[in-house]
């Protein structure tokens, strides 16, 4: 797929030159991470817990200064201007949107509303709202049936699709989804993912998504970053990450003789070759 | 006979004294409602919109008082005196510019922090208002003259007690604060549950950074939402100013709005006002029949008692939105 | 020179009335500094300190001051005496408190270093009862009396008065409490507009006497029939009510306005240089007068003391003996510049409190002022003498104090 | 299947322990479980899973009592429940982990899997207060407990720091620490491994494993991914809009067509 | 590196869960308490006894009694004042009746009768939370103030409704009533402080701390792991109360020595205290101290800088004095809303780093 793109395609819409970001003055998570994010594409990024995936995408989206940390080295641009300075609503409203981690629903308000408030910035009319909020009924029926129930109320993966959806609601230009398949169940997953494709293909919205479950990452995305302890260890495209040895033992679970049960990784653990 | 219309008469004044109770509570409701914030400043808004609108409208020199003592001169009025309604949209003005500091000054720096956090904040903000206004106005008694009627209405004395042989007693400015009350309901109930902003507004009050990252720009929000409150409590002082005229009591009065609030829900805007008219009426009531009895001074602890009795049934107010518990 | 402490209040529910009778403590003050050179050749120094009515800030107040060589300490707040009899009296200084504090205070035997003179509470209230024996011809029997009162020690002290002197003639007396600050006050007003009491007494301060007053009127209860205490007659009580305040009644036990000739020193020393406390705002207003008043004790029993001890520079203690044998005359105050502007005070080891005569005026809305309408009247020591003992022996028996004289 | 046999990894499999019996739980409108019976072997891993939304995470809230349903009965250890408030049943033995994180942020690791053990721990307010004789005692033997909870999870590099700053997987792994602090008898873990790479899936399979296995806990276990519920489970409900659509072994489950069109979406190998 | 943490390792549970485990930390601790007990005394005068330690000392046992149950329980309470007044009239009516009866047991039995005062209003905190719980908690301080001031039994039928401490003595030496020395006022204060603040320590250091702060950080997932939610947060009621109703005891009978309940307790009151547990630190010990050390100087340290350094007239001084304790406030909650106790760990940790800038 990305053989297929022309060069046009893959002019960089965001890039995050080495930045630092500590928390509370003192926390230093993000240790000069780079990465870029073609327009048009789907690029991962990839990691263990606490690698600083979500910290990365909360730079991005300038969400950092509500919990104490602060980016204090490098400096992330998109379409080429510098957005370090910019406040998260102006952020939106060029085109980049975030889903949060752990889904961040509006408790109080009901699906409905909650996807509505996704179409604030937007200026184009009740119309074109109303119909884009058909198409995430069309993506997500399950919303349809409960879309008077307060979202505090609805199930785990319930709000997580209410957060994907709004999302869309806004039209975006680029999404940072942090986890979109956490919490789902199987199929949805792979719903969820097919919607990312379909978007991203019909569309022509950018993603870049944060996402543990790697092997379905990789099979969507068309670049892949990984992550670890807050620098990037590894990078390349999907593909050939797919490949990796230390990928395919570590993130995909895989050994030589194909997928390895649970019940049998009680014994030693390796480690892993570009820490050693 | 007598002792029923005494009952009666006692109700309807509850009404009314419950309607200006509302008044205050709903600046609180706008902003509990829009951030989650339980703004304590509430009361000194009232007192410093009033403060400033008398100050404006007699021509009062800003300030005077640390002008003088700084240096040595003698300053207090302009020698002009500003209509009503200038004086009222100057005050307006004000306040806008007011809550554009506030959030700017405070409320920014305080995104995503824990309720009781910005609670504190809003009490700091309340101290420091409340010195502003003083040193801004001087801390005198101001007479508040915007043109409402006050004392006995003769009309409905007049007219009931054609009708039923005994004569009504309703404060003059008590009508009236009931019927712009109930204008101010009306528009702000609109306002939040048909607007966009409204609902962006609810959105804030759940989730500071999930609204952020929908683009919501929690600035403009605050701004707007203060700004509300501003002129909410623009009202309230003008109504409370004219009745016991402009000085630092007028700050206390919160205090009369917050059982208010919490029988009617934090976060509705009816519900302060029924609130208000259930607590009016309960505390007069009481204070009339069982007032005397034990030695009356009962409407403060009274109000917060019959709140507590409703809160033990509904703990999120009559009309508050449910307190959502799930794990 | 000598140190007389101002334990202001200017800010707070009752800053508008602290700050005015301020200004007159001042006032006179910086007068005596500048036209005589203070009091017996020394300066006086009035070094102010903010209480905001807070009987905590108060006592860090006093504190504060204490260490100075304070003489003499006028709180202005009832809450702030009660703290500061006990320590002013292991401190050994006097209180001056005229009008408000501890009434049994009176009792010079037991409470040493406090003095109330010229009018106490229950002096108030007995003064406004025969005060409407006389307009009711001696006779109150089967009249309704009403008291609205401030839900604290202060609105509380006359209570007990106004009960013995209804026994006494007649009437019936009931009280209805405001819980301060006072702004909401409607039930007590629907209840005075049920009974139709013949009069109404009030013992209020701060905002609540401007919401009765108003209240008062809303009700069209007669103005003429509605009497406050000392503390609830000052132009901020009635001004913001405007007309509907006309005719409204208040004690005093102290002239007002400016009719006096000690105004043309103040003048001529104090105002026109610009050495006025806050700019002279406030100047021949009634709290400005009491504030100026309690100066005018204070300093003659300065004098006093001065003439006792044979110096200048004298100690809290000498000050005591100071007020205890004091004696302003009709004459004396005719000197000050200020005739028949307070009774006559006497004061001895015994009686610290005076004569307890007050007169009653009457707010006169088109002229905005305050005009006196009764001479200095006495109280009815028959029924105060009594309660008073009671009172003062039983503070003597809770503080194990030996009475003196 | 009869009462007590062993399992292919010799693992012993006991009696019933906990029995639910046509359990039927409506919100309003909403009826989250619909009449659905099963039940929980001694000693076995039994795995829950569905959909979303098919009222997996409320079926554990009705077994540690946090909803109390409309209709049905729960068993345990032989015995009618009756009503009870949630920490009565936690005090009958049974410790959760929630799928919404619910550690108490404010508290260091080490004081969230002390929690754990509160209800062991009797010491009087005096003794509290003075720290003194059987509080101190306590203190200390149940925090040696506790550290060898920590040992087993891997987690003594973060013993003090407070969980509010800890990444997800971590969080989940102390959440699992303060479970099993209590001793449970029956364990209730609600997506264990939600938002974990496979590297962390595995570690957390082998903790669970080792937990069954040496202690002997009973497992209740919802995850949706379905390797781990395959690979770890000795039996598996399959729950749909509040119905039950399947029970049995994963590999009876896993062939099972209206499983397979209602959650698998596809044959799972 | 100034602060060390590093090389003092802990062999035993014992040793680690001691309240200062770093040996820099615990020194500090010794000397200022030796100096606390065994310096200060004799220096101390009228005025600083009276305008600042005892307030201080006092306030602190209020902020902790308040901290116990906002800060570790998490139930937030508007009736610290109403509760101090129960303490107050408790012991004033215990010092009246039995005036045989040591003035320390009468303390520590109103803090008992504080604590059920406080158990009866801290059971609506079962059904209503959060800020509703907080205006309920009004209900308190209104009623109780009001009762005090309506019922004659408690002020013992004085004229006034005034309440005066008599004079009561401790080993001889007279620790209320107007002859108190300030030695004697700041010692009685400061040992009820430290006895509670060590009891309260160990309490949140225990189960019962555990339970509270779990029921503080999210109570439903508490009780489905075992809290039960009742005594919980009743025992944080009962707690707190009886250290505030302490704090209303010694506030009469030391500090203030005569008191009316509507001035002396009212919402000022239950303000301040609230104000200073936040800006101290919510659910920290040092927190309580450094908050009450914080308003009670402040307020004093303006005036004089106001008032006797700059002359400016006291009015114009009292409303800067707000603008100012305002502006602090929020200043300091922009800069750590987590309260001094906070800061002052940061600036450890700062320090341990240091020179070095993570
Ligand atoms: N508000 C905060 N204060 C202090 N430290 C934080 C904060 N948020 C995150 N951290 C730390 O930053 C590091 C990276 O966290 P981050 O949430 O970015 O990881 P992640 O890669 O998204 O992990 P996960 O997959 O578990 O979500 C973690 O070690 C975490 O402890
Ligand atoms: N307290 C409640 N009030 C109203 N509806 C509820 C409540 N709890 C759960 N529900 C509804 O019941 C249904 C089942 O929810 P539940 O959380 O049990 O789903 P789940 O199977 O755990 O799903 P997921 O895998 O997404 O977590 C959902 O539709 C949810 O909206
Ligand atoms: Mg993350
Ligand atoms: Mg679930």
């Amino acid at each position: 797929m990305l053989d297929a793109m022309t060069d046009a395609q893959k002019e960089t819409l965001l890039e995050v030159n080495n930045i630092e970001v500590i928390y509370n003055h003192v926390i230093l998570v993000l240790k000069g991470v780079s990465l870029s994010v073609p327009k048009g594409g789907i690029t991962a990024l990839l990691g263990g817990n606490g690698a600083g995936k979500t910290t990365t995408l909360k730079a991005i989206s300038n969400l950092l200064a509500s919990e104490r940390g602060e980016v204090t080295k490098g400096s992330i641009t998109y379409r080429g201007d510098r957005v370090t300075d910019l406040d998260p609503a102006a952020l939106v409203k060029r085109g980049v949107i975030q889903v949060m981690e752990g889904r961040h629903c509006f408790e109080h308000l009901t699906v409905e509303e909650n996807l509505l408030t996704g179409a604030y910035t937007r200026r184009d009319g009740a119309a074109a709202i109303r119909q884009d909020l058909e198409m995430v009924y069309s993506y997500f029926p399950r919303l349809m049936e409960r879309r008077k129930s307060q979202a505090g109320y609805t199930s785990g993966g319930e709000q997580q699709m209410v957060a994907m959806g709004r999302a869309l609601m806004s039209r975006p230009e680029t999404i940072l989804l942090d986890e979109p398949s956490m919490g789902l169940a199987p199929q949805l997953v792979e719903q969820i993912f097919q919607i990312v494709k379909a978007v991203n293909e019909g569309e022509g919205v950018t993603f870049l998504l944060a996402e543990q479950n790697t092997n379905v990452a990789l099979r969507y995305a068309h670049y892949g970053y990984i992550l670890e302890s807050g620098r990037v260890v590894m990078d390349g495209p999907a593909d050939a990450l797919r490949e990796n040895p230390d990928v395919k033992e570590f993130y995909l679970g895989m050994s030589d003789e194909g997928r390895k049960s649970f019940r049998d990784v009680r014994s030693y653990r390796r480690r892993k070759r570009w820490l050693a | 006979m007598d002792q029923l219309f005494f009952a009666a008469e006692v109700f309807l004044n509850g009404l009314m004294a419950g309607v200006m109770y509302s008044l205050v509570a709903l600046g609180f409701v706008l902003i509990f409602k829009a951030s989650g914030v339980f703004n304590y400043a509430q009361g000194v808004l009232a007192l410093f919109a009033a403060l400033t609108l008398v100050g404006i409208q007699q021509g009062q020199v800003p300030f005077a008082h640390l002008i003088n003592a700084m240096f040595g001169t003698n300053l207090h009025h302009f020698g002009w005196t500003v209509p009503s309604i200038l004086a009222i949209a100057l005050t307006a003005g004000i306040m806008v510019l007011l809550a554009f500091l506030i959030e700017k000054l405070v409320l920014q720096h305080l995104v995503g922090q824990e309720p009781i956090i910005l609670f504190m904040a809003t009490i700091g903000l309340a101290y420091f208002l409340e010195g502003m206004g003083d040193v801004m106005w001087g801390a005198d008694i101001k007479t508040l003259d915007v043109g409402l009627p006050q004392g006995i209405s003769d009309t409905v004395e007049t007219m009931t007690a054609d009708w039923l042989g005994y004569g009504f007693f309703l404060d003059r400015l008590d009508i009236w604060a009931t019927m712009i009350a109930a204008l101010l309901v009306a528009a702000l109930v609109a306002f939040a549950q048909y607007t966009k902003q409204g609902r962006a507004m609810r959105a804030v009050a759940d989730d500071h950074q999930a609204a952020l990252s929908v683009g919501i720009s929690l600035r403009f929000i605050w701004v707007m939402v203060w700004s509300i409150a501003g002129f909410v409590a623009l009202v309230a002082g003008i109504m409370w100013g004219t009745k016991s005229g402009v000085q630092f009591s007028l700050s206390l009065i919160a205090l009369k709005a917050l059982p208010v609030l919490m029988l009617g829900g934090f976060t509705s805007i009816p519900g302060a006002i029924v609130g208000g008219l259930i607590i009016g009426v309960g505390e007069k009531l009481f204070e009339f029949w069982i007032g005397p009895l034990v030695g009356g001074a009962t409407e403060n602890w009274f109000a917060y008692v019959l709140a507590l009795v409703f809160l033990v049934f509904r703990p999120q107010g009559l009309f508050g939105e449910r307190i959502i518990e799930r794990v | 020179d000598l140190v007389v402490p101002n334990l202001s209040y200017r800010t707070g529910p009752y800053g508008a009335n602290g700050t005015q009778y301020a200004d007159g403590f001042n006032d006179y003050f910086t007068l005596l500094n500048e036209r005589d050179g203070g009091i017996g050749g020394e300066t006086i120094r009035v070094p102010e300190c903010e209480t905001a009515y807070n009987t905590e800030k108060g006592v860090e107040c006093y504190e504060a001051t204490k260490g100075g060589g304070a003489l003499v300490y006028n709180p202005l707040s009832t809450g702030i005496t009660y703290q500061l009899i006990p320590k002013a009296a292991a401190d050994q200084i006097p209180l001056y408190t005229p009008g408000y504090g501890r009434t049994s205070a009176k009792n010079g035997a037991v409470f040493e270093w406090v003095f109330n003179a010229p009018a106490n509470y229950w002096d108030g209230a007995s003064v406004a009862v025969k005060y409407l024996l006389d307009e009711n011809g001696g006779d109150l029997s089967g009249k309704k009396i009403a008291l609205v009162y401030h839900n604290s020690a202060y609105g509380k002290e006359p209570i007990r008065t106004l009960e013995e002197l209804a026994e006494k003639h007649g009437f019936t007396f009931s009280a209805l409490p405001i819980d301060p600050p006072g702004q909401e006050q409607k039930s007590q007003w629907l209840q005075t507009r049920r009974d139709r009491p013949d009069y109404v007494l009030m013992w209020g301060w701060g905002v609540m006497n401007q919401t009765a007053i108003q209240e008062a009127a809303n009700i069209r209860f007669p103005m003429e029939n509605f009497i406050g205490t000392y503390w609830s007659g000052s132009e901020v009580d009635v001004q913001p009510v405007g007309a509907a305040a006309n005719g409204y009644k208040a004690l005093t036990f102290h002239g007002v306005g400016m009719d006096y000739p000690i105004y043309d020193d103040m003048k001529q020393y104090v105002i026109d240089p610009g050495k006025a406390s806050q700019g002279g705002q406030f100047v021949g207003s009634v709290l400005y007068s009491r504030g100026m008043y309690a100066a005018v004790v204070i300093a003659e029993a300065i004098a006093k003391a001065q003439e006792l001890a044979g110096t200048s520079q004298i100690t809290p203690a000498q000050l005591r003996d100071g007020f205890e044998a004091l004696e302003i005359s009709a004459e004396r105050l005719e000197e000050l510049g200020l005739p028949d502007f307070g009774p006559a005070i006497t004061m001895s080891c015994e009686n610290h409190g005076g004569s307890g005569m007050a007169r009653v005026q009457q707010w006169d809305a088109t002229e905005r002022k305050w005009t006196l309408i009764t001479d200095f009247t006495e109280p009815d020591q028959d029924v105060l003498g009594p309660l008073i003992a009671e009172d003062s022996e039983a503070y003597a028996k809770e503080a194990g104090i030996e009475p003196r004289c | 299947m009869q009462d007590g046999h062993v399992t292919a990894d010799g693992r012993q499999i006991g009696g019933v322990l906990m029995d639910m019996k046509n359990i039927t739980l409506r919100f309003g409108g909403v009826v989250a479980i619909k009449d659905i019976s099963f039940d929980i072997r001694q000693g076995e891993i039994r795995a829950i899973i569905g959909p979303n939304g098919a009222g997996k995470s409320s079926m554990l809230n009705v077994i540690s009592g946090f909803y109390v349903p409309q209709e049905g009965e729960v068993w345990f250890r032989g015995e009618k429940r009756g009503p009870m408030r949630p920490y009565q049943v936690a005090r009958l033995g049974i410790a959760r982990t929630f799928q919404n994180i619910a550690l108490f942020d404010g508290m260091t690791v080490l004081d969230n899997i002390m929690t754990g053990r509160l209800n062991r721990m009797k010491a009087g307010f005096f003794s509290q207060a003075l720290w003194w004789g059987r509080a101190e005692r306590e203190e200390n033997e149940n925090r040696e407990q506790v550290e060898k909870i920590i040992d087993f999870l891997e987690i003594q590099n973060i013993r003090k720091t407070p969980v509010g700053r800890l990444p997800y997987g971590l969080k989940k792994r102390v959440e699992l620490a303060r479970a099993l602090a209590a001793e449970p008898q029956l364990l209730l873990l609600d997506e264990p491994m939600a938002g974990m790479n496979v590297e962390e899936k595995e570690d957390m399979s082998r903790f669970i494993l080792d937990v069954n296995d040496e202690f002997g806990t009973t497992i209740a276990l919802i995850e949706h991914d379905m390797g781990v519920v395959m690979d770890l489970s000795d039996r598996v409900v399959v729950m749909d809009y509040g119905r039950k659509i399947g029970d049995g072994t994963p590999d009876e489950v896993r062939s099972n067509q209206e499983v397979i069109d209602a959650y698998l979406g596809v044959a799972h190998d | 590196m100034f602060y060390r943490e590093a090389g003092d390792f802990k062999t035993t549970y014992r040793d680690d869960g001691q309240t200062f485990p770093i040996r820099l930390d615990r020194w500090g601790y010794y000397v200022i308490l030796a100096a606390a007990f065994l310096v200060v005394p004799i220096y101390i005068d009228a005025y600083w006894a009276n305008a600042v330690l005892v307030p201080f000392l006092i306030y602190a046992i209020a902020a902790l009694g308040l901290n116990v149950l906002t800060g570790y329980a998490g139930q937030v309470s508007l009736g610290t004042g109403g509760f101090m007044a129960v303490g107050a009239y408790a012991v004033y009516k215990l010092m009246t009746s039995f005036p045989e009866v040591s003035i320390v047991i009468h303390i520590l039995l109103a803090g008992g009768i504080t604590a059920a005062v406080g158990v009866l209003f801290g059971l609506p905190s079962l059904r209503i939370k959060g800020f509703y719980l907080a205006v309920a908690t009004l209900a308190a301080q209104f009623f109780l103030v009001w009762l005090f001031n309506k019922v004659p039994w408690f002020y013992n039928y004085s004229a006034s409704g005034q309440i005066t401490a008599p004079t009561r003595r401790v080993f001889g030496y007279a620790v209320t009533g107007p002859t108190t020395s300030a030695p004697a006022k700041y010692l009685i204060c400061l040992c009820f402080l430290f006895v509670l603040a060590w009891a309260v320590r160990n309490l949140t250091r225990g189960t019962l701390g555990r339970k509270w702060m779990a029921i503080r950080d999210m109570d439903i997932a508490a009780e489905i792991i075992g809290v039960n939610p009742l005594t919980a947060k009743l025992s944080a009621f009962a707690v707190s109360s009886f250290l505030i109703g302490i704090a209303g005891a010694l506030l009469f009978a030391v500090y203030l020595g005569a008191a009316d309940a509507n001035e002396a307790f009212g919402i000022n009151k239950s303000f301040l205290v609230l104000f200073m547990i936040i800006i101290g630190g919510l659910g920290s010990i040092f927190g309580s101290f450094a908050g009450a050390a914080f308003l009670v100087l402040l307020p004093v340290l303006l005036k004089n800088i106001l008032v006797g350094s700059f002359g400016w007239p006291t009015n114009l001084a009292a409303h800067i004095e707000l603008m100012i304790v305002g502006a602090l406030i929020v200043f300091f909650l922009i800069v750590e809303p987590h309260g001094l106790a906070r800061l002052w760990q940061l600036t450890k940790e700062k320090l341990r780093l240091w020179p070095f800038p993570h």
